[in-house]
């Protein structure tokens, strides 16, 4: 897993009602813990054929306090979870050519939505990029589900040495993109829709604010969005997201003193 | 569990709730969100975000950053403006039972009387909070709470707008150097009730970029981090003015912490930060502050409003 | 570890120490204690508990609370009084080579000044710290550090006094509208450098008793709960005063929380609170900070003070 | 065990260092408690025959948050302990008649400070009480180095019905007690104080204040004790005590305000 832990809950019927683009969130430390928010993470993959029903597969990267404290939970302790959480991908109701574009992590929840895909009949291809080897997540079994994988490394450690977004204004100019599906970075959904600024080609991002809450209470989370008469509306990604628009969000505003709608 | 005996109902001024746990305003947004998680009308009264005159964007992000036992918040009054909040999310709240107390924020003195204006004829309205203490405003210089003159001349526009149509619960900083000073001025000046305490101005900086982590550079403090704070300040408020209700509120989680702001001397608490962390905290913390008064052998919630003023027991032994 | 080029020393007005962490007043006892867990030489300095006149039994018990990240103290400033504290514990710390920080606590503005005539002469001190700000005096409504005149009266008293034989640090209470008002005031009236901040005022009630928990009924706020409120009162102060050194302090327990105070503009940091869990706090917060420094490619702690306040790197994108 | 859990801890050499009357400190709720100081328990007993070494015994009440913590750890988890700290109970050089007094899980210590003193020559007697049955902590093995030991509960559910004080003004009346070791709720320790005011019998009692650092920093455990001169200290019950003499601590003063030296 590289520098990634996986773990596997069991969270019974809820798997149900999680699609790719979900996330949960999970509250940590224990029971006096001084993390008073909980932390969200994307929902990799939900299977309901485990011993004890549905299981649902996270991808964590143990980062600060909160992730190191859940990768160093043992087999069968019992956490604190509320799912599934925020707008899923959408997915399409003709088969496409979908290109799915993942950034460290980010990665996690893009193997659960090229299974759908595929069922679906869509064509899918996958770029995964991260600064090291350490850092692309791409699990075996999930090449299975797409018919092509590109790997980057900005250090060339594995795969080619260069950004995801290098292949992408190539993709798109030979005709074999309809939809890309992003999760990463900021600065790679970022990219991709001035990549796609211009073009017919439609951009579902993954987005990840900082989240105090998770379920729409906080306004913590909020992303600059365009409206149609071009004003600009702050939008929280934990509700009206992690899947949002690409071409609507105001990547340039986002961090920026003084806008007003 | 509730006996017919045990009376669990309080009032801020003329405004009656049938009992005393709240939301705290910006910690359930408008209200819907929550309500997933419990019915509204099970719970004292939702809060809502401070709302403005017009349309607001807030602070750019980050805005959140979380700190031992707390988080800083810099949110900067994101809001739809009064004119949709009435047209969109009050109708909501009213149609689902739930008891309202509108939160209002003005950038100037006579915004705050053109907010208590549109207010006064909204049907299904308890009460106005009047946020006067928000340090997230961009004029920092002119956080309202800090103030005594500029509080008063809150609180005198409010008064005379309503006109005793609707109790008047004006929001006080704790980052001031006598909160009961202020807290007499703006009863004086016609606040039916007072709310305690909004967030404290904090500061995280992010040790990887070396510059401040909020977008708005600082923020507020909530969160069980402030409770003694809290705790402190309601009772010095109650003890300088012993007849005025307090809506309590900082670092509440738990029943036995807005137990804890009831024996200092508030007639209600609101559950603000807790429900992030747990977004049925504000029922939980109501059943089990219920469960605690009756187990107290107190039969109602008047009778615990600032038990812990009572004179202390005589030496027992001489 | 340390590389010769690093240059890990700091200055507090006139006074030079070799490294920038040191105790807390109120936090080490008189040193002897904490020297069992490290050398006191190794660290800037040892910050005394403020001494005032006379002998002092402070507050009965309870004296402590814990809450959230944090703790109540209502310790009411016992001490042995001046005379015994310069016959027995200052000797014993320059006998161990610490440099030494005496916190001066007074109860009227003279006794600050004949306490700081008692120190002129004294061998081995590096600096006074005059806490003005200490709210657990019987005196509340005294507290000299939330009222500008008595601050003043207070520095002046003792600026008068020592004439320049020692450096005096100030140190200021959280618990004011405007720290950095205070800060001008007493900057003004003589102080080379300011300490912030001393404990926040809170309470909790024991919901057991249904009374104030403390004997002291109120207490301080320290721990790491209160750090965001110290960066931001640092992060204030440095702003409005850029060239006043600060001794920084609140919740600090690692090195990372030093670094941050530094980068609001600390020139030095105080431990506290966090020694109460941890004994050896101090010296692990030390080299925490100096590895951090040296990682951060900085080459002298004055390089990274006040560091965040530099412009912000302007839009990457057009 | 009633309602006290038993901890058995491996502490190595330090229990060579371990007195009857020394307590340890604990960091409890884990690297990102809330709970920022630590808990003070008395040491129970000490054997350095263990497995691995020295072992400690400790006797914990679950309480508030961090003794439930410190009892719901699992065997092999490793602890945060500062030991040993305070300063024991004095032991007499020549055999004595002693009585042990024990309230609560204040009983602990006494068991080891029995062995002690029966290896000593003294003729050692012990009483303790509680409450109720489940509070009284009285380990079979303990009988063994006691010469008698007498129960008493509150609401007579084991022993006699009373309070461990009742006996003790006969006991002193008939010569049968040189030195009284005492361990329990203060009020108990005062009232053993009272008793033995205005007689030869010595007391040694172990206090138990609130205590934020346990080795002498905080200032916030002291009690009242008279000098010689008859003014007053405000002593730390952490390095002074926890054991004192009863005879000199000015219980009428404990929590009161005014105190002037
Ligand atoms: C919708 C969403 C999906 C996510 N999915 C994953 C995932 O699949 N795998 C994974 O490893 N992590 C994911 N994250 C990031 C994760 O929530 C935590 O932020 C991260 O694990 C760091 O938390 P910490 O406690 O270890 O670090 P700390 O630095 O201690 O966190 C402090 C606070 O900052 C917030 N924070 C810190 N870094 C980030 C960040 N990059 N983005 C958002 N908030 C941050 C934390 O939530 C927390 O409140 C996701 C975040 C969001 C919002
Ligand atoms: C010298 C000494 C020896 C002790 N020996 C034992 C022992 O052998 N077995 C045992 O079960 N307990 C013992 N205690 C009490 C123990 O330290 C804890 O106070 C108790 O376990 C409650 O802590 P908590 O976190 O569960 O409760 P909480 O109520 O959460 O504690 C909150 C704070 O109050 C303090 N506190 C609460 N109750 C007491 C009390 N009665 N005395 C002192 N401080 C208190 C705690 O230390 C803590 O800082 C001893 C205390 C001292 C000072
Ligand atoms: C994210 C966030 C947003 C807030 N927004 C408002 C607001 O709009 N108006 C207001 O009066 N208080 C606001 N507050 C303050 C809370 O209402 C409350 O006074 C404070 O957070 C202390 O309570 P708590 O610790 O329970 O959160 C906000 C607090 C948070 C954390
Ligand atoms: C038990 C205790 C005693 C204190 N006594 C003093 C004191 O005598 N003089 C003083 O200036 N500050 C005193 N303080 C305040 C500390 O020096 C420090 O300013 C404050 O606790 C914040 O830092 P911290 O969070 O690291 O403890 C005391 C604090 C504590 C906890
Ligand atoms: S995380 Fe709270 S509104 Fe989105
Ligand atoms: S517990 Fe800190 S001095 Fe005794």
């Amino acid at each position: 897993m590289g520098q990634y832990h996986q773990l596997l809950i069991n969270v019974g019927e809820v798997v149900r009602h999680c699609k790719p683009g979900n996330f949960v969130a999970i509250s940590v430390g224990g029971e006096n813990s001084s993390l008073i928010l909980r932390r969200a993470f994307a929902i990799s993959r939900v299977s309901d054929r485990g011993e004890y029903g549905g299981t649902m597969e996270l991808i964590v990267a143990p980062h600060g306090s909160g992730s190191r404290w859940l990768c160093a939970q043992e087999v069968g302790n019992s956490l604190d979870i509320i799912a599934p959480l925020g707008t899923p991908f959408g997915i399409p109701t003709a088969p496409v050519q979908a290109l799915l574009v993942g950034g460290g992590y980010g990665s996690a929840p893009l193997f659960g939505l090229a299974e759908v895909l595929k069922s679906r009949g869509c064509r899918v291809d996958m770029i995964l990029g991260a600064s090291t080897v350490a850092k692309i997540y791409a699990p075996i079994e999930g090449k299975r589900s797409v018919n092509s994988l590109k790997i980057f490394t900005e250090d060339g450690s594995t795969g080619q040495m260069g950004k995801v977004t290098d292949l992408i204004p190539g993709l798109i100019a030979d005709g074999q993109v309809d939809v890309i599906y992003s999760c990463g970075p900021m600065g790679m959904l970022s990219a991709i829709s001035r990549i796609t600024q211009g073009t017919d080609v439609v951009h579902q991002c993954a987005v990840e604010e900082a989240m105090a809450c998770g379920v729409g209470i906080c306004m913590t989370c909020v992303l600059p969005v365009r409206k149609e008469d071009g004003t600009i509306s702050m939008l929280r990604s934990c509700i009206d997201g992690p899947v949002m628009d690409g071409a609507l969000v105001a990547w340039e505003l986002v961090g920026k003193n003084g806008m007003t709608p | 569990m509730r006996e017919s005996t045990f009376d669990f109902s309080t009032t801020l001024g003329s405004a009656w709730f049938p009992a005393p746990v709240f939301t705290a305003s910006g910690c359930a947004s408008s209200g819907r969100e929550l309500s997933q998680f419990f019915p509204l009308d099970s719970i004292g009264a939702v809060v809502t975000k401070s709302v403005m005159l017009k349309e607001r964007l807030g602070r750019p992000t980050p805005r959140m950053a979380e700190t031992p036992s707390g988080m800083l918040n810099s949110i900067g009054l994101q809001g739809p403006g009064i004119d949709a909040f009435l047209a969109k999310d009050v109708p909501w709240l009213v149609e689902n039972n739930a008891r309202v107390i509108v939160s209002i924020a003005g950038e100037t003195v006579d915004e705050y009387g053109v907010l208590a204006r549109r207010l006064r004829s909204v049907p299904g309205i308890s009460a106005v909070e009047v946020n006067i203490s928000c340090p997230n405003v961009d004029n920092r210089g002119l956080v309202f709470a800090c103030d005594p003159e500029s509080a008063k001349a809150v609180v005198d526009s409010v008064r005379r707008t309503l006109a005793g149509d609707l109790p008047i619960i004006v929001k006080l900083s704790p980052d001031v150097t006598n909160i009961a000073a202020i807290a007499k001025i703006v009863v004086d000046a016609g606040a039916d009730a007072l709310a305690l305490i909004n967030t404290l101005l904090g500061m995280v900086i992010n040790t990887e970029t070396m510059f401040p982590h909020l977008g708005g550079k600082t923020g507020g403090l909530s969160g069980p981090a402030i409770r003694p704070v809290a705790v402190r300040a309601i009772y010095q408020v109650h003890e300088a003015l012993p007849t005025v209700p307090i809506l309590g509120m900082g670092g509440v989680r738990t029943g036995r912490d807005a137990f804890e702001m009831i024996l200092a001397g508030a007639s209600g608490v609101s559950v603000g930060t807790a429900s992030f962390g747990n977004p049925s905290a504000v029922i939980q913390v109501q059943n089990e502050l219920e469960t605690l008064l009756m187990s107290k052998g107190f039969n109602s919630v008047r009778e615990a409003i600032g038990f812990a003023h009572r004179p202390a027991p005589g030496p027992s032994s001489t």
